[in-house]
């Protein structure tokens, strides 16, 4: 058992995957068919050990509360551990207010209370496997006192927009943080994790609060960047950062690699959900599929290429769904071809013949509505 | 302690020995079943619908996984603080172990367990048959009859009864006459196996019948016709839709293969009567650029770079490139190699089917087991 | 099985538990030591058959949602039925618009997939026990509408102030709603629990949402008055509407009448609740302990009169406590006397020597305080 | 399926017949302590609170209320997706049913079950035993000594060590001999019957021990001398706290006084691992105008009208005006009517005590039990 309390912040305002987060918290985000974004975290707290988890939500906690539950399906015993999901304790006047800062300042009294020394603090959107343990260990053998997950790329034109970048001294002391605007192409990207102290935390916390209500923890830790020891360690692996519409799309489309899917997948690391009980999928007799994941509880009878559907998914006859993410409960009518199109839950595509967006702009397609 | 309607006593005792290498490891009632379940699934589903909270099972035979399977009664949300699934194998007594010597001997053996519930009525159910039903909907039933047992029955045509335990009614549909496997059948109303019963008056049946040297200790064969002969009023409720019994590796293909037929009537995607499960770990199914996926059923965890054609996969099956399955069913964790080609097979949990051990059944014969792996827990 | 909804809406603002629920949400309420007040209300439709279950919450639902959890506790079959804690899906631009027409307005779409006939609408501060299968049947065997809930009461002077009052014709169809000042003695009270199709409240919530956004459930009714027949149906036994500081502390000498618990804790109708794993309560040499009700867990060695204490609450040596509610954690110090007071969670008095409220103005010790 | 570090199997057979007329429906771990506890308890809350996941139950005799109690494996929330509460009873075989015939033999039986959890070690617990510990700092010290074997050990008086397995250890505290109640002991580190195996070499142990026709298959007896002599790595874990075996009567009752002593070494307060048990229906305690209660450890769910001096009430019970409990421990349900008296006795659960069941018991007499009630599910 890892001696962490595991904390997942909210994402910062730069973080918008257009409609699909104006509908739900990051934490709730579909992914994968079958998956939330936050399952990818929280199973990386859970086989590591970590069984106290903090998840800060910005709005909306309903959808969360109710995926995470009492953490049963995570392996986390609810009589020695607790997946706490906090939320609006004190109000903000105005929504620019509700920092990731703010909001463990307003649930402080859950931080102090913790008995667990050290903190994982991490963030929903950033999508990857890793072993806490293993990583906490590296922590406390650095002598660090703030280690950042970090992951180098040179992909840095095309992915990771946004995030934020490090700039590494050669003792791999983080010297530098910056933004992600897509001009150079290899930068060591910041996985918006952190490992120190949870009373270095407390600090960090109230002095950021003090300096300006404004402040995220980035800035906090920009800040700290030459009084302390920070560290990266890199990690190995794939990443992916939800971050746009865009990427959302992108990270899908990369999933359907079979030795990704492998990598990820791997039956000692399980990314663990909540079911629900949905039947398998059925596929008709003139279902022709190809290069897919599916979740449970569709019906197939069309044709489906390159693309992701969640569960309950209906693809009638003749229709085509190509390069396209369907969210759970969706329909296409029959005859109607689908091109690099993100469609909400409960949606229905009935009427128009072609649906089609491109791979820099894929199409998103409101929650509950019929076109 | 507050009273509970009716406790449910499922009788999942069964070897079925007609199974192969299937239940050399299980008890019949934890056999896998349409891409996701077990058999036990159904009447515990069915309980859990019906608003029942206590549920016992009666197991026998080799049944630690049947026992640590139906103990998570989280599955079925039958782990409210007032319900649960208890399991029930025969117990040390002080006059040393017991056996359960028939279906009535094992409630009989548990008299003190349902009493400890004070119910008013309690429900007989079978672990191995896979249908919906809604118990409560058949304790109205009960109530309205003012029943003191009631009989669920299916309506199979004359042929068929003579393999059944059979119910002739009077017009109301009271039992007037059990008789089991008629030769000449006079109805054509098939007991299920599904009784409830008033405690009371089944208790002392029960206690009546432990005297009797020449019982069998049998639901069909003593109690039934010892309470139509004490005049007791015994009614037929007609249950109507989809019911399998499945005794032999032949019935098991067919319920398999009756979840891809166009006119499903069993319809597991209800989402008002669904039937719950264990939710094992799987990714999403993977559905590969080779593969060839037509009127096929397939559960979550599988990965499909072969082609399957009319068949149902179970969890965390792999058909790799080039395999050719048809006809078939393949339980949980197979693996079906490259160049292996079955037709009309089923493939147990946890087996490996290499090219060597390809096998092509024809229509007319019957369908074939293959079964290398083993049962696991959890 | 009832084939009905329950549903508890929030309170109007009319109703207030001084600093207690500035704290949290009135459902969350600490009663009797070891309840929540929505414990009563959940466990009338869990004892009634009703598993679908609707709980509408003004702010800080984190409170709610961990004590509610699956509904295990309460019998709530969680794969068949659902406690459903429904919160901000909508965001109001000011909390004044944020009445229960407008909370059930946002969360419509639960309301409509809902299978059930029938609803029951309730509210978590009116504390009472009723079987929800009998009411309905009753309900449904009158040709009513809408079957109002109601007490009558000779007390109306001193009990249920503000509560909303009934006039009824002489067939106990309802004429008129007002509202309990205190100025009469006799009265009928609405216990603010409403039986109706929910057909007709999905018609209501609609048509008092266009009417005005600053209309609640009961202005709703009032109009209705007129059109809709609508009638009681009198509640038999004890009720007690909490909706001040003062009815909470008279709610709590009153239970300290063993015929009026030996009603209300009746074993065929429990009272449920989330279990704490407390250890049993310890009574030391010196204790003196007289008409009262104690949780688990507290240590005492003190004197505690006509008092109710909640978990893990300590008494010291010499202290004296009478007339008082200590919610759960507090510590009340060596030689210290307490009357009338309601001491809110964690709170301890360890230097003032005494404390002294009254009948009519009970002392209010606020959460974590310290004096 | 993940590996699990360690696997705990409780051995909770124990019939109990010192517990007399308290045992008679149930087995001794089932068996109330503590106002509102069961014995095992214990052993599972500190399996949860170890970070435990998988636990075992050996049960035996008439323990269909211990099988459903841990059944209920969320009460220490063990219910989570890949933990659980494991009920295995001796199981019916191909040549007929089997009893446990010893501790070891327990386990033998079930390797298939540890075998399917792949665990890397086997924590092996008492089911009867009050105590608190965190079996997950021994798997540490297990790790730390590459050990085979850890032991949990007690330090006891030389005078007491005859009545214990004892452990003879080198100054790392490795065990070098081991004697089973030794007439002259050369060592107070008393085995408490808490054992951590590497599972590949107790696998192999317990099967060569099933050859052996003289063993009487027993972890004091036959597998820990075995190891020793084989020159297995055996480590002592020296265990601070209190530790209770609660056989008898007498040790039942100390151990419940012992609650109410200024030093209770046990704690139960302590957050940081609290014991879990049964959530029961119950209202807060009662204490009326005429209650006298000093020096009491009460559940709640009582009312107390009467006199209650050091003593422990278990949940619901009811000491009427006029009653006097003195030095007693009333165990769930019972009543103690107004006028009845009574000093150092053991009520049993659901009793009644009317005056004529006054009794008072003298201070050098041993503990008397009265028990008129009955066991109950749920």
């Amino acid at each position: 058992m890892a001696n962490a309390l595991g904390i997942i912040l909210f994402e910062n305002p730069s973080v918008d995957v257009a409609g699909l987060t104006a509908h739900r918290p990051m934490p709730a985000l579909s992914f994968l068919g079958r998956y939330r974004l936050v399952d990818f975290m929280i199973s990386n707290f859970s086989n590591s050990g970590i069984n106290h988890i903090h998840v800060h939500v910005k709005e909306k906690p309903r959808p969360v509360y109710e995926h995470l539950g009492t953490g049963r399906h995570y392996n986390i015993n609810s009589k020695k551990g607790k997946i706490r999901v906090l939320y609006g304790e004190v109000e903000t006047l105005n929504k620019v207010y509700n920092t990731d800062i703010f909001s463990m300042m307003s649930n402080i009294s859950f931080l102090e209370e913790d008995k667990n020394e050290y903190v994982i603090v991490s963030s929903s959107y950033m999508v990857y496997t890793a072993n806490f343990e293993d990583l906490l260990h590296t922590h406390i053998g650095s002598g660090a006192d703030i280690s950042i997950i970090s992951h180098s790329t040179d992909q840095a034109k095309d992915k990771f927009l946004h995030c934020d970048t490090l700039t590494l001294d050669k003792d791999k002391r983080v010297t530098g943080l910056g933004l992600n605007l897509g001009k150079v192409k290899t930068r060591t990207i910041s996985l918006d994790t952190y490992i120190l102290k949870k009373s270095l935390l407390l600090k960090l916390i109230k002095k950021g609060y003090q300096t300006s209500s404004l402040y995220w923890f980035n800035n906090v830790i920009r800040d700290e960047l030459d009084h302390l020891n920070i560290r990266v360690i890199p990690h190995r692996g794939h990443v992916f950062a939800i971050n746009s519409l865009q990427a959302y799309h992108q990270a899908h489309m990369e999933f359907l690699n079979p030795v990704l899917l492998r990598d990820l997948f791997n039956s000692n690391w399980p990314i663990l959900t909540r079911t629900n009980d949905s039947e398998p999928t059925t596929y008709c007799d003139k279902a022709i599929v190809s290069n897919s994941i599916i979740a449970n509880g569709c019906k197939i009878s069309g044709t489906v290429i390159n693309s992701v559907l969640g569960r309950g998914v209906v693809v009638e006859e003749g229709a085509v769904v190509v390069n396209s993410i369907l969210l759970h409960q969706t329909t296409i009518g029959p005859g109607i071809h689908v091109e690099h199109v993100v469609l909400d839950k409960y949606s229905s595509i009935q009427h128009v013949k072609e649906l089609k967006g491109s791979k820099v702009n894929p199409l998103y397609v409101t929650k509950r509505d019929s076109i | 302690m507050k009273k509970n309607n009716m406790v449910a006593m499922i009788l999942a005792g069964g070897r079925g020995t007609r199974l192969e290498d299937l239940t050399g490891k299980i008890a019949k009632p934890a056999v896998h079943y349409g891409g996701k379940y077990r058999i036990i699934d159904f009447p515990l589903s069915n309980c859990a619908n019906s608003g029942i909270k206590i549920v016992g099972v009666l197991t026998q035979y080799e049944s630690v996984l049947l026992n640590s399977y139906v103990a998570q009664d989280h599955i079925w949300g039958l782990d409210t603080k007032e319900s649960g699934v208890y399991v029930l194998p025969p117990r040390e007594k002080s006059d040393g172990f017991g056996l359960y010597r028939g279906t009535a001997d094992a409630i009989t053996q548990n008299i003190d367990f349902i009493d400890s519930f004070d119910p008013e009525t309690v429900l007989i159910l079978s672990g191995d048959h896979i249908y919906k039903m809604d118990y409560d909907a058949m304790y109205r039933f009960h109530k309205n009859n003012r029943a003191d047992v009631s009989i669920a029955v299916l309506e199979v045509t004359l042929k068929e009864a003579s393999r059944f335990g059979i119910m002739n009614t009077d017009q109301h549909d009271q039992i007037v006459e059990f008789e089991e496997k008629p030769k000449q059948p006079k109805s054509n109303l098939a007991s299920m196996g599904v009784y409830i019963f008033n405690w009371k008056l089944l208790r002392k049946t029960l206690l009546d019948d432990l005297t009797l040297e020449k019982s069998s200790h049998d639901f069909g064969k003593d109690i039934i016709p010892a309470l139509i002969n004490d005049g007791k009023r015994l009614f037929a409720y007609r249950f109507k839709g989809y019911w399998k019994d499945v005794g032999t590796i032949d019935s098991l293909w067919e319920a398999n293969m009756d979840l891809l037929s166009t006119r499903n009537e069993l319809d597991l995607s209800d989402p008002s009567w669904k039937i719950y499960t264990q939710d094992v770990n799987a990714f999403p199914q993977i559905i590969g650029e080779s593969a060839d996926v037509k009127n096929a059923y397939v559960n979550q965890g599988c990965v499909v770079l072969g082609q399957v054609h009319n068949s149902v996969l179970f969890t965390n099956v792999t058909i790799e490139e080039g395999a050719v399955v048809k006809d078939c069913v393949i339980m949980p964790e197979a693996v079906i190699r490259s160049g292996a080609k079955l037709e009309r097979v089923i493939v147990g949990p946890h087996s490996e089917v290499t090219p060597q051990l390809s096998k092509v059944v024809k229509a007319n014969e019957p369908i074939q087991l293959i079964a290398n792996g083993g049962e696991h827990h959890g």
